[in-house]
């Protein structure tokens, strides 16, 4: 270990810490989610830096780029709602008991972590030996969707959840036009078909190399949130039932994989050390769908204007 | 089969002028008075002598007729016949209650003469003893009802005291019931006993020191009430005396005293008889004259050790006698009762003096009162409570509280 | 479940199901309803008669049901359970009959009568309750059933009076239950036992034995309404008559006396009490209750107040007949039990009439109506003789056994109590028999009687036949299968050098 | 100290920071970007806490990472939704600090 | 396809898959939610009855998730003590599905089912489930759905309840999260079994288990974490905070059940007991605090709310008693279980019938409940056995689970836990009958009465009748709760 290596990794983390510190307490809303943005991708970096490509992947396209996205959004409508004065509602005093108690929690649990780093136990050696059988060679791929995928199903389930519930409440009346400046228009003719290529790439490449089904849903969800800003929107037709059907055909595939698994006799999720990949990279391709299609309507926060009321 | 006839004649004569007193069943006899008296007078004919022994009542209580017994029957049926024609003069609206009280005093006499048991024999006391009062209270004016105040408290003490006197006999003799209760006592509970059963009887008698209430009724009550005065409860009293004191024990002490206040009763009486010869006043000094001379033969029989049963007979047929005397007195003038009670009797300055007293105790238990315990745990409801559900304020001293009671109960475990 | 158990859920169902059916009757369905009530009354008065039978001839009625391990539902039928359960029986009828005449024409009868026979069903339980933990369960059954009764006026007053019932009697409930805890932690057992089921443990929890005796009675004190305990019973008079007259003067307080009189007998022993030293204070206890609640109800101008208070003092007869150690003295207690509840439902029977058809509530608006209601004001004046205890009435047989206990178990001070407490009951009593009967109604007299009788024959029969009952219950003591010769039975058991 | 002490520890003190923020905003945006801060730094302890043990990075935390990622947006999302509904209806986008006292029912 | 015949069917997959695939398919097709809610709410009681039988069988049913083994993949294990909370939940569950189905209008019940068929499943997966972060998956998932139920009605209120409950719940996972990452770290594993095995008494342990009893202790609203309980739970719809009260609350106190029974306190020994005896005081202070304000409250719904933290307050009695060896004692667990399932019955109905009085009155505020006891008899019956339930009071079984505890508290001399648990209940009643006396009276102003279906006051009161009867039949109850915590000292041995 190089002394500039453990120079950078001190920096980056130091770093991570000023940001999220900075995010939190300026006194300017915008500020602090821009600043929450730059922590995102610097928390990427630091996922590079901890040899997981994966989830560097998933921190910038979900954790800094959609999050960032949802709360501008969400700043903007809040801005329209309630125009209330932003310096106004930040609490400048930061009481300090509350301050101590913290930290020495914190210190109780630095201790803890500083007890466990000389030999932290971890599953690679059975990971590494099940890999062959599991149909996919990126062991995170085989973990997320053979090993555990029991998680991975409930975890495409919450984002459904999440989606109905949002409709649910019903937040505001969808927003006016916005005229597309042509600076924004050109760049959208360029970027989309990148962007499209980009998504199946990703896709594809998770079942041997860092990619996946969530990274590739992400930037298909930019893809479809840049196109939202510009202005474009879905057909009347098209966002009753079919748009419906693609946010549920993610969830909707794993189950019914699920369920016909399950008749076979097998234990649930158990897939036929043959046709492994093949299902795995089924699911995949549907919950890309489906991820793209929920972020994106997240991010448009109400109902499609057509959408008769459910 | 004659004993069973016997039987049922003895309990007829008490239960049927008890039924013919009812106002409705009164109402609609013939000659309904003649008729509840007549089984009576038909026993007192027929048979000398009888008993019916009753397992069943109360503590197994029993009826009997003997000679003495049928002297005082008679003097009860005289008395009451010569009340019901003194009744029958009051004015009709008086009428219908005054006839049932005189019927329930009757059944009661007729009771207390014929009963052979202490229990029965109270039992009929009660009876006579409220009956009485009614009717005192029927002679209408404020002295009747004073008269019936101081008649009924006098009642009360007295059963009271003849109560615990039962429960001291019972409990001597080990007899939880005491059917054949013989008078067997010895040492000093004896005295106690006869202490009991003097202070009772002279209270219901209204012998000399207690006879507020009998000089009271004979100025105030009604005619038939002060005609049967004599008669009704001071001769059954008096009946009662020689009843529940044990013969022949030779209680000198208490046959000692009946002298004592036989002979100053008598005294008083003349006293009083001379200082105040007034008409109206006779009949209560011979009351109280005859009354004082009866208890001091009662204390000489007493304190004689023998010659007891010589005058067993003779005893019933005197009380009979002292019975009718006054009557005789009062049939020939019927005073109209007086409103109020001016110049009694030296002792009822008690009865000026009890209405301050019955003030004064009744400020004591006022004050009882408002020391009531503290109002009962108020009801734990929102109404008493502030309930607002605003943020969570400081900490509440009921978790205090219940901290300390823990404590204390950890400490005891 | 042998035949003998059958009986005794059968006792149980017989106004337990009438009760739960009654509450999904219609308001108007007004025959339905009290031929349910009758039929429920007259067959467990039917069963009640067929168990005495048995019981006075040896035979055993037992059921028990597995309800907590180590613990079971038992029902008992012993000797001392029937003389309550009977008395509450037969009460009932009457009461029924009498609530029926009472309630015409006033709403939410369904509901009454549901509860009404509920409250039957608990006290019956209570009674016939094998071990500790059954009679916890019928005992708060009881107080929950009562509830809705003392609020059924729906006004206010009905409903503060309610709180205050409830803060009193669920924390006697609760009181009770941590002694039953306590002891089934130390004894490990709670059936009953004919002299006690703790006499191993008095060497080592002497003390905690001590504690938890007056947790039990403080918890069944509640409800026997011993002196600091006793709030309740006055302001519960809000309720209608006849719930005044069967609960709160018979079926609830009677189920207190009769917890103390388990605890004494059938938990500790009344040798085991008296050693422990806790017989003379609860003693002591009884007695300051018999005066203090004469005392105060020589002040109460209300009639239903003043009857309230005399069934405060009247109960702790019981109590003190238990506490004095000694087999005449459980006599007088326990024959009181049965008397008590004759004469005081007479009461309350006559004060609910006066309110119901001459609309008076206070005494002193009771002058000269001896005239206007004959028959009531003498089944009054019968049960209020009584209850001084002049010789014929029932009263005067158990004040007899009472003091006579109390002579031979040598505590001559209650003979004082006992005559004070006479005195007391004549100074509250014979006021309103005077001016009932000697005093000219004032102003206009009362309403008069419509159709000749002094009121409904459903409101008159049942204090006239009491009256007579607890007449009887005096004059014809000795007659078997009475109230003193059936307690005489359970004594022979209780006590066994009693012949 | 390896290079992931270093993150695991930066976690941590992401955590408190997060903690901290939350308790202290009253601006229900800053809660949920102290919400989003406080799962970052526990998804930075799960994984620096692995550290580069001689076998290689271990998978099975980074599945877990990820799937904690995607948890966390779409909490964040049903927040925002929230925020901004209660804004309409209450005016303030800050939660009543009292209980509610008369709020219309449903 | 009864299960006598096909017994090795995986009665857990189905119960888990069934209420999923039943919300997916409401999201798809809306007009069908109402008849999919309906169906699959009772298939899930049927599936439990399966389940039950195969648990009867062989003890502990293990499903490995994907076909793979313990450290590597995810099992599920059904047990006698998820069962019995999988039971309180489906009856629950039946219960409030059939209430709801008659309390929201058609427009709103669309978007009623699938959040609460996604509640359901969470339910099941969260009860069968035996790893660490796939608890944490299912808490999240439950959570997020009990959010959205929360702010279901829309309400000033309500929206502000659910925002604080979202935040809470969020922050208790996190915290529950940092604590598996911890014991991941320190054993390698995230199995319930295989942890017990490798887990040791260290820092990382201790630090763990303080960690996740605080997430969850949040999440259960323990005394001092109960903050965002009352507004929540009394703002949302009268089914929801049936569901809330009844069984969310509970989800995370089973976790904390699972943890405390199988890793730490066989682990800890002594400084177990430290960590038991302060959640007893938090109890004790639970009970009390709870049932104070329950008191003060001019409000059913409130009060109920304040109920619920006062009834959790009871259910962490049982940490503090230890057997001598130091181990949990499995009496006093027997009675909490048997607590749990009877406040969930009774919690249940109670609110259902504060629904009641709130759609017929419009409004909820107890001096004005107009003579509701012969208007709503059903609605006033229901409260009151449930309100007795939850007092402990005798016939129900409420009184059994307060009995067991008070003998097992005894049977340890702890006096102080005897002394709260009596007051407890006592402060319970008068909260209880001091709605249940404004029952028969008359309110100052009349209302305008909107009637109310006769499905809602029948759920509600057969959900309280349920209680009752549980107090009835501990007979047949109990073996099965020996066989989630070992059986209880069968005769009380002084």
């Amino acid at each position: 270990m190089s002394l500039l290596q453990t120079g950078i990794d001190a920096l980056l983390a130091l770093g991570l810490v000023w940001l999220a510190w900075r995010a939190l307490a300026c006194p300017d809303l915008f500020r602090g989610i821009v600043l929450f943005i730059a922590f995102g991708l610097l928390m990427a970096l630091a996922w590079v830096r901890l040899e997981a490509p994966d989830v560097a992947l998933a921190e910038a396209a979900i954790g800094a780029g959609l999050t960032g996205a949802l709360l501008l959004a969400a700043l903007a409508r809040l801005n329209r709602i309630a125009p209330a004065g932003t310096r106004a509602d930040t609490r400048e005093a930061w009481r300090n008991a509350p301050a101590l108690l913290l930290v020495l929690a914190g210190a109780g649990l630095g201790l803890a972590v500083l007890s466990l780093l000389p030999e932290p136990a971890g599953l690679q050696a059975q990971v590494a030996a099940e890999l062959g059988r599991s149909g996919v060679s990126n062991p995170v791929t085989a973990v997320l969707l053979n090993f555990r995928g029991y998680d991975t199903l409930l975890e495409v389930l919450v984002l459904l959840l999440a989606l109905l519930a949002a409709w649910s409440l019903e937040a505001e009346p969808p927003r006016r036009e916005a005229a597309p400046g042509p600076v924004l228009d050109l760049l959208l003719r360029l970027l989309l078909p990148v962007l499209v290529l980009a998504a199946a790439y990703l896709l594809w490449a998770g079942a041997h190399a860092p990619g996946g089904a969530f990274q590739a849903g992400a930037v298909l969800g930019a893809a479809g949130v840049l196109a939202l800003l510009a202005g474009w929107r879905l057909q009347p037709h098209l966002t009753g039932l079919p748009l419906r059907l693609a946010i549920v055909i993610g969830p909707g595939g794993f189950l019914l994989v699920a369920w016909a698994l399950l008749l076979t006799g097998r234990p649930l999720l158990e897939y036929p050390p043959a046709l492994a990949g093949a299902l795995i990279l089924l699911i995949e391709t549907l919950a890309t769908l489906s991820i793209a299609a929920t972020l994106a309507v997240l991010f448009q926060g109400s109902r499609p204007a057509a959408e008769p009321p459910a | 089969m004659t004993e069973l006839l016997q039987g049922i004649g003895l309990w007829l004569i008490l239960a049927w002028p008890l039924l013919v007193a009812l106002p409705d069943v009164y109402r609609h006899l013939p000659q309904p008075w003649l008729l509840a008296l007549a089984p009576a007078a038909l026993l007192l004919i027929t048979t000398d002598a009888a008993t019916l022994d009753m397992p069943w009542i109360v503590f197994g209580s029993g009826l009997e007729l003997d000679s003495g017994r049928r002297w005082l029957l008679g003097m009860s049926l005289l008395l009451w016949l010569a009340a019901g024609r003194l009744a029958a003069r009051l004015d009709p609206l008086r009428q219908p209650a005054t006839f049932t009280l005189l019927l329930i005093t009757f059944s009661g006499q007729v009771g207390m003469i014929l009963a052979s048991e202490p229990v029965g024999f109270l039992c009929f006391s009660t009876l006579l003893g409220y009956g009485f009062f009614g009717l005192l209270v029927q002679g209408g004016g404020a002295g009747a009802r004073r008269a019936a105040r101081l008649y009924i408290a006098a009642l009360i003490l007295a059963d009271l005291l003849l109560f615990e006197a039962l429960l001291l006999a019972a409990y001597l003799q080990e007899a939880q019931r005491f059917a054949g209760f013989d008078h067997r006592l010895e040492g000093e509970t004896a005295a106690l006993y006869s202490g009991l059963v003097l202070l009772a009887f002279l209270l219901k008698a209204g012998i000399w020191p207690l006879h507020a209430w009998v000089t009271a009724a004979l100025r105030t009550a009604a005619p038939p009430a002060r005609l049967l005065l004599m008669g009704g409860p001071v001769v059954m009293a008096l009946l009662g005396l020689w009843r529940w004191l044990p013969a022949g024990q030779g209680l000198e002490i208490a046959g000692q005293v009946c002298r004592a206040l036989g002979a100053a009763a008598l005294i008083y009486a003349l006293l009083q008889a001379l200082r105040r010869p007034q008409p109206a006043r006779r009949p209560g000094w011979l009351v109280l004259a005859l009354g004082g001379a009866l208890l001091l033969g009662f204390g000489q029989v007493l304190a004689a050790a023998h010659g007891w049963e010589g005058a067993a007979g003779l005893v019933p047929a005197l009380l009979a006698l002292a019975g009718l005397l006054p009557a005789l007195l009062l049939w020939r003038q019927p005073a109209t009762p007086a409103a109020t009670l001016e110049d009694e009797p030296p002792w009822t300055w008690l009865a000026r003096v009890q209405p301050r007293l019955g003030r004064l105790h009744r400020r004591l238990l006022d004050g009882l009162a408002h020391l009531r315990p503290p109002r009962p745990l108020p009801p734990v409801t929102a109404s008493s409570l502030a309930g607002s559900g605003t943020r969570v304020t400081r900490w509440p001293w009921v978790i205090m509280a219940l901290a300390l009671l823990g404590l204390v109960l950890g400490l005891l475990a | 479940m042998s035949p003998g158990s059958w009986i005794l859920l059968a006792v149980l169902a017989s106004s337990l199901l009438p009760g739960l059916v009654i509450f999904a009757i219609a308001e108007r369905r007004v025959a339905l309803r009290t031929g349910l009530n009758l039929l429920g009354a007259v067959s467990k008065l039917l069963l009640v008669g067929w168990m005495l039978w048995g019981v006075a001839h040896g035979h055993a009625f037992e059921l028990r049901l597995a309800l907590l391990p180590g613990l079971d539902f038992v029902l008992r039928a012993g000797p001392l359970a029937l003389l309550f359960v009977t008395l509450s029986s037969a009460l009932w009828l009457l009461t029924t009959l009498y609530a029926i005449g009472y309630l015409e024409g006033s709403p939410h009868r369904s509901r009454f009568f549901g509860f009404f026979s509920l409250c039957v069903t608990a006290s019956v339980g209570v009674a016939l309750a094998g071990n500790l933990l059954t009679f916890l369960l019928f005992y708060e059954l009881l107080t929950l059933s009562t509830y809705p009764l003392v609020v059924h006026r729906g006004t206010e007053a009905a409903r503060r009076a309610g709180q205050s019932y409830l803060a009193y009697t669920l924390t006697g409930g609760a009181l009770l239950l941590a002694g039953t805890l306590w002891l089934y932690s130390l004894a490990g057992t709670l059936e009953f036992t004919a002299t006690g089921f703790v006499h191993g443990l008095v060497d080592d929890h002497r003390g905690a034995l001590i504690l938890i005796f007056w947790l039990l009675i403080a918890g069944v004190g509640v409800k026997a309404a011993l002196v600091p305990l006793h709030g309740w019973l006055p302001q519960a008079m809000v309720a209608p008559a006849p719930v005044s007259a069967l609960l709160h003067a018979v079926a609830v307080v009677k189920a207190g006396a009769f917890g103390i009189v388990r605890i004494v007998y059938e938990v500790y022993g009344v040798e085991l009490a008296a050693d422990l030293g806790v017989a003379l204070p609860l003693a002591a206890l009884a007695a300051i209750t018999i005066l203090y609640g004469s005392l105060r109800a020589l002040y109460q101008d209300d009639l239903k107040r003043r009857l309230a208070f005399s069934t405060v003092s009247q109960v702790s007869y019981i109590a003190l007949g238990v506490a004095i150690a000694g087999p005449i003295a459980t006599i007088g207690g326990l024959v009181h039990l049965v008397h008590q509840g004759l004469m005081k439902i007479t009461l309350f029977f006559c004060a609910g009439n006066l309110a119901e058809t001459v609309h008076i509530h206070r005494i002193s608006e009771m002058d000269g109506v001896g005239r206007r209601m004959p028959w009531t004001m003498g089944a009054f004046t019968l049960a209020a003789f009584g209850m001084i205890g002049l010789p014929p009435v029932a009263g005067f047989v158990s004040k007899w056994y009472l003091g006579l206990g109390a002579m031979q178990a040598g505590q001559d001070w209650v003979v004082l109590v006992l005559a004070g407490s006479s005195l007391l009951n004549a100074a509250y009593f014979l006021p309103i028999l005077h001016r009932a009967w000697f005093r000219a109604p004032a102003g206009n007299g009362f309403a008069p009687a419509v159709g000749g009788r002094e009121t409904g024959w459903l409101l008159l029969w049942p204090p006239v036949i009491t009256a007579a009952m607890s007449l009887g219950a005096g004059l014809l003591a000795f007659i078997p299968f009475s109230p003193l010769e059936w307690v005489q039975f359970i004594a022979r058991q209780e006590f066994i050098g009693y012949d | 100290m390896s290079a992931a002490g270093f993150y695991a520890l930066a976690g941590v003190a992401l955590v408190v920071l997060g903690l901290y923020g939350l308790a202290v905003q009253a601006h229900l945006l800053r809660k949920l970007l102290a919400v989003n801060i406080l799962g970052s730094g526990v998804f930075l302890v799960l994984v620096g806490l692995g550290g580069p043990a001689d076998a290689g990075p271990d998978p099975v935390p980074h599945a877990m990472v990820i799937t904690g990622i995607v948890v966390a947006v779409s909490a964040t999302a049903l927040g925002l939704v929230l925020m901004l509904k209660l804004t309409t209806t209450s005016g303030r986008p800050t939660l009543e600090d009292d209980a509610p006292r008369e709020g219309p029912e449903a | 396809m009864s299960p006598v015949l096909l017994p090795d069917l995986p009665w857990e997959a189905l119960l888990i898959l069934l209420p999923l695939t039943g919300a997916a398919a409401g999201a798809l097709w809306p007009p069908a939610a109402r008849a999919i809610g309906l169906l699959t709410t009772a298939g899930g009681l049927l599936l439990l009855a399966g389940l039950g039988t195969a648990v009867a069988d062989a003890q502990t049913l293990r499903h490995a998730v994907g076909g793979w083994g313990a450290p590597l993949g995810i099992e599920l294990r059904a047990d006698a003590l998820s069962l019995v909370f999988l039971t309180a939940t489906a009856l629950v569950g039946l219960g409030v599905a059939v209430y709801a189905d008659s309390y929201f209008e058609r427009s709103q019940a669309r978007g009623f089912w699938p959040l609460w068929l996604f509640l359901l499943g969470a339910l099941n997966a969260l009860f069968l489930s035996a790893d660490l972060f796939n608890l944490y998956v299912t808490l999240e998932l439950m959570g997020l759905a009990a959010v959205a139920l929360t702010a279901f009605s829309g309400g000033r209120a309500a929206l502000s309840g659910a925002m604080r409950y979202l935040l809470a719940t969020l922050l208790g996972s996190l915290v529950y999260l940092l604590g598996v990452a911890l014991l991941y770290h320190a054993t390698g594993t995230l199995d319930f079994s295989l942890l017990t095995q490798r887990l040791e008494a260290g820092p990382a342990a201790r630090t763990a288990l303080g960690l996740m009893g605080a997430g969850l202790a949040l999440k259960t609203a323990l005394f001092p974490f109960h903050f965002w309980l009352p507004p929540a739970h009394s703002s949302a719809p009268a089914p929801v905070s049936a569901l809330l009260s009844a069984l969310v609350v509970k989800a995370s106190f089973y976790i904390l059940v699972r943890l405390w029974l199988e890793l730490f306190a066989p682990l800890s020994g002594l400084e177990g007991a430290g960590t038991g005896e302060v959640l007893g005081w938090l109890g004790m202070a639970a009970i009390l605090w709870g049932s104070w304000q329950a008191l003060r409250q001019p409000r059913v719904k409130l009060l109920v709310a304040y109920s619920t933290v006062a009834q959790i307050g009871y259910l962490f009695l049982a940490f503090p008693l230890l057997t001598a060896a130091g181990l949990p004692d499995p009496a006093a667990w027997r009675a909490v279980l048997w607590l749990v399932l009877a406040h969930a019955l009774a919690k249940a109905a109670m609110f259902l019938a504060a629904g009641n009085l709130l759609r017929f009155g419009g409004h909820d505020r107890i001096p004005d409940l107009d003579c509701v006891a012969q208007r709503l008899p059903l609605t006033v019956a229901a409260f009151a056995l449930a309100g007795i339930s939850i007092a402990g009071l005798p016939p129900t079984g409420g009184f059994i689970g307060k009995w067991l505890l008070l003998e097992a508290a005894l049977l340890q001399g702890r006096w102080d836990l005897v002394a709260v648990m009596l007051l407890g209940g006592l402060l319970a009643a008068g909260y209880v009958f001091k709605v249940v006396g404004h029952f028969f009276t008359p309110a100052a102003a009349g209302h305008a009465a909107r009637p109310v279906p006769a499905a809602m006051e029948w759920t509600a009161l057969t959900l309280a009748i349920l209680a009752l009867l549980l107090g009835l039949a501990p007979a047949w109850l109990l073996p099965w709760l020996d066989l989630a915590v070992g059986p209880g000292p069968a005769e009380a041995v002084p």
